[in-house]
């Protein structure tokens, strides 16, 4: 029997399998295909004070093995959240993380406030590394400054396991991470998207309506784990680790590397019930190497 | 899902496709699509939104005609016989099939969901009228199919079969129909629905936004609403009536 | 007839497609597979002062739609370009140019010195990106300092066309791209390779020797694609585009990104020939579009 | 090229291709190889090199023996009879066939180029003698064709046919040769090299090293030299005299 628990400071996961933020919805889109108690948690999509529409359409193109996205946080903001989403999650056995995203300082905090008092919320997930958003988001996380006063912010503002989500559009992530543990956050998730673009020559137009866009999927995911092997080794917080994560196989590189735990993402969109057999391709793994516990294998490159 | 026939069908391939595991295929309404993965194209990572063409129940078949556009697409039309393939299905809302006079229109490979969708309007006791628009005869498939369920009048922008032009131009194309059903090319869709507008008919189209999960988790094929609100295809639809959208 | 003869200030290219250092060896290496005089130029592997060895092997990992490498610039000295390597493709029509390496000021400025006499030798690619030598190469390229100090450096030694080859691992590009705009390169090319990573989970080993190495391919060439029009926006002098081209299409959108010119690079090592179809398929795209002069598309996003 | 034929052959897939042109095939030398593209694989970006295991000039077929070991190589081996593949050969150096009493020694999927070079060695007159090593009977392969080119010895780690251990515990292996060329596994040449020198035999040994182009562009396949030179084993290899490496 493989113990699979993970603990990111003092938030319990019950395996090291998230998903990621924009790619799970709010959970429920997928509960047709599996259980969503049997994963160690999920992050739900994007959340901001008020009420996003987003970017205009188009917002996605494929990509070699990958995708670029500029769907700029839509989301139905924050009261939505508390009112419609959280009484039909919060019996969730598996972690429910929020991810919270903003344009000003100040709108950050008044989501921390306004999820502070829901006792089933253990984690938020500060976004500091969105890149299809004009203001906030990724100018946030790519200055040691920007990615400081973000997490000084949100520390006073919420009293339990905060997550901020680090940018890889920068010269030096760990300089990045430093900063974000400096200021009190209690782990980093990476990496966001990189930004990325691609063109229709036929059409010769933007495949975007934003030109640039997120780029997610296995194509990035050496620039990932290189970037949370450089991170784990940088700060002393625990590292969840992201980026084109389709098997166990991925998500083992990156436990590997460093990580704790893992999300997943763009995966989702291909296989809706991919979080369960990432869950029980780590466990195959571990009995087929006689590993007890996943927490063995973390860091050992 | 076992590949159990692949048919060339005007410009398009038409897979027919049943459950591996024997399982009777879900129950489906007309204008829900699913989601095919392609197994053996280098180039393609997404999977691949194909409308439901037709329920065989008698086989236990799927249909799926599917056009060409690209690498994923092309590799699906090269599927063999015996092949697996992995769909999530069904998936979106589907059309109404309430109306008593209905009209279906279908531009290019947007004529797919149509043939189901009359088929149900037959289990009815309702003959639909159709018209099919081409750019040409070759893009035209499944006639026999579609002459079976409904009086179907042809439009083809070479005149190679029908008249000549825009479905908008077929005579069937009156205020005489209760609703208008209509999946095809975008441009074709608002001219459609700017018609039936001007004939004061009820009308529903079927969006193809490109889209990535197919369940309304990754909010990339929306489309604005008639409040400016983003909705999801995948999810809200891919079937809207026109009055819902900004359209 | 299509003009596809493009100018890089006042460096002649027949058509827009190069080949990337480092992925093409000397050009003799693919004689038996394409004709060098078709090619707009070729630029051969990244040359130091003295011979080097680079790092041990395991040097590659194949990645999703692309690799990483971690050769460390082999090569046998510029010394041994001149007397070898020079005299057999002097007389190629097509323009030849020569990487510059080095891992002191010191050593770019004596390649070039030594490069200077060879007049067949009309431009030089000054290489600050490389992410897999210790001291200098990316080290360089990854500050404006650095890039500036280079770029100057090499600028005062070499009296021909000067490209600048930038790397992706930084926060702002154009800020770099700016720099060496300012110490007097003539042309940038862009993207090296991105700092990646693998891991071979049954192993529990990374997959190179030098645990992290160069991702190259067309998981990349989204990121390229917007540094390529970003750093077109940003500065006066041309672009060249290179990163994960693999056809024609591939080719134009760097060109309708901004950029003049394409050096094709990993796909060099899947099909040998690519190079004179991605020349054909540029030449065929312009034909079917009524595009006169390739020169029309560049940056019309 | 277009494969003719795909035959499970022990725990292999045998593939033979012929010229799609029906182009004559090229000269090859035994210990070459071949750069062979996956067309089909998702997960497959780089050529995998395949050893020349055969070339019959009597219907003009390339043989190339492969193993599963990866997404790439299971694609290849399940081609099907009629498909394409992009194939550039031949590449490398290869084995020298002077000797007169030549032993050739094989590991695994490491016995395929030494089919090709057994029967180059019969056209000189030259009957070589063989020790093929396997993990377990299964894993050899093409046993009726080496018995009728050489005088075959076999070695298995699990005993279940010929001698119970490695190729360098074979009766076969003595000084009365003139020359050992093996291929395997890196271990086991490293062990045949050793003995080789214990017992004063040249050697030739055929490397595998990981390599994305085969040309000796990429320069990642490169093993040590005598002289501390990183060498490219695709193009001054793949096979080498142990002389003139590290080890």
């Amino acid at each position: 029997m493989v113990n699979l628990n993970v603990n990111l400071g003092r938030l319990h996961l019950a395996n090291p399998v998230l998903t990621a933020s924009g790619t799970f919805g709010y959970g429920r889109e997928f509960a047709d295909f599996i259980d969503l108690n049997e994963l160690g948690g999920f992050i739900v999509k994007g959340t901001t004070l008020e009420p996003r529409e987003g970017n205009p359409y188009p917002r996605m193109a494929e990509t070699p093995s990958g995708m670029l996205n500029a769907v700029g946080l839509q989301n139905k903001g924050v009261d939505y959240f508390i009112e419609n989403i959280y009484p039909q999650i919060s019996g969730c056995k598996s972690q429910v993380i929020v991810n919270v995203s903003g344009a000003k300082i100040e709108d950050y905090v008044a989501v921390c406030e306004k999820l502070a008092p829901l006792d089933k919320i253990e984690a938020i997930e500060v976004n500091i590394s969105c890149p299809n958003v004009k203001q906030g988001g990724m100018a946030y996380g790519t200055t040691t400054d920007g990615a400081a006063e973000v997490t000084a912010a949100t520390r006073k503002a919420w009293p339990r396991h905060l997550i901020v989500k680090l940018s890889p559009n920068v010269t030096s992530i760990t300089d990045i991470a430093k900063a974000v543990e400096g200021e009190g956050a209690d782990s980093v998730s990476l990496i966001n998207t990189m930004l990325g673009m691609a063109i229709d020559v036929e059409r010769r137009k933007p495949m975007l309506s934003t030109i640039t866009g997120g780029l997610s999927g296995p194509a990035v995911r050496p620039v990932a784990v290189r970037m949370v092997w450089q991170v784990a080794k940088a700060v002393a917080i625990p590292v969840i680790g992201l980026g084109g994560i389709m098997s166990g196989r991925d998500a083992l590189e990156f436990i590997m590397a460093g990580a704790t735990a893992v999300e997943v993402g763009t995966a989702n969109f291909i296989d809706p019930s991919v979080t369960v057999k990432i869950i029980n391709e780590i466990r195959d793994y571990c009995e087929r190497h006689n590993i007890a516990d996943i927490n063995e294998l973390r860091g050992i490159i | 899902m076992t590949v159990v026939a692949n048919e060339a069908a005007g410009s398009y391939h038409l897979l027919k496709v049943t459950p591996a595991d024997g399982r009777q295929l879900p129950e489906m309404v007309p204008g829900q699509f699913a989601e095919v993965d392609v197994p053996d194209s280098k180039t393609t990572f997404l999977r691949r939104p194909i409308s439901i063409n037709n329920v065989d129940s008698a086989d236990n078949t799927l249909w799926l005609l599917i056009r060409k556009t690209g690498a994923g697409t092309a590799s699906l039309c090269a599927t063999e016989t015996g092949a697996k393939l992995n769909i999530v299905l069904p998936l979106g809302n589907g059309f109404s099939t309430a109306a008593t006079r209905p009209l279906l229109i279908g531009g290019g490979v947007g004529i797919a969901p149509l043939l189901y969708l009359a088929r149900k309007y037959n289990e009815k006791g309702v003959r639909p009228t159709l018209i099919l628009g081409a750019r040409s005869k070759g893009d035209l498939a499944l006639i026999e199919e579609f002459e079976t369920v409904g009086d179907v009048f042809y439009t083809t922008e070479d005149g190679s079969h029908g008249i000549k032009g825009f479905v908008t131009m077929s005579e069937a194309f009156t205020a005489e129909h209760d609703l208008i059903q209509c999946c095809g090319p975008m441009p074709m869709m608002k001219a459609v629905a700017e018609r039936a507008r001007q004939l004061g008919v009820e009308c529903e189209v079927s969006l193809e936004n490109m889209m990535a999960c197919g369940l309304g988790a990754c909010l990339c094929c929306v489309e604005q609403d008639n409040k400016g609100h983003n909705v999801c295809v995948c999810s809200e639809g891919p079937v809207f009536n026109i009055n819902r959208l900004s359209w």
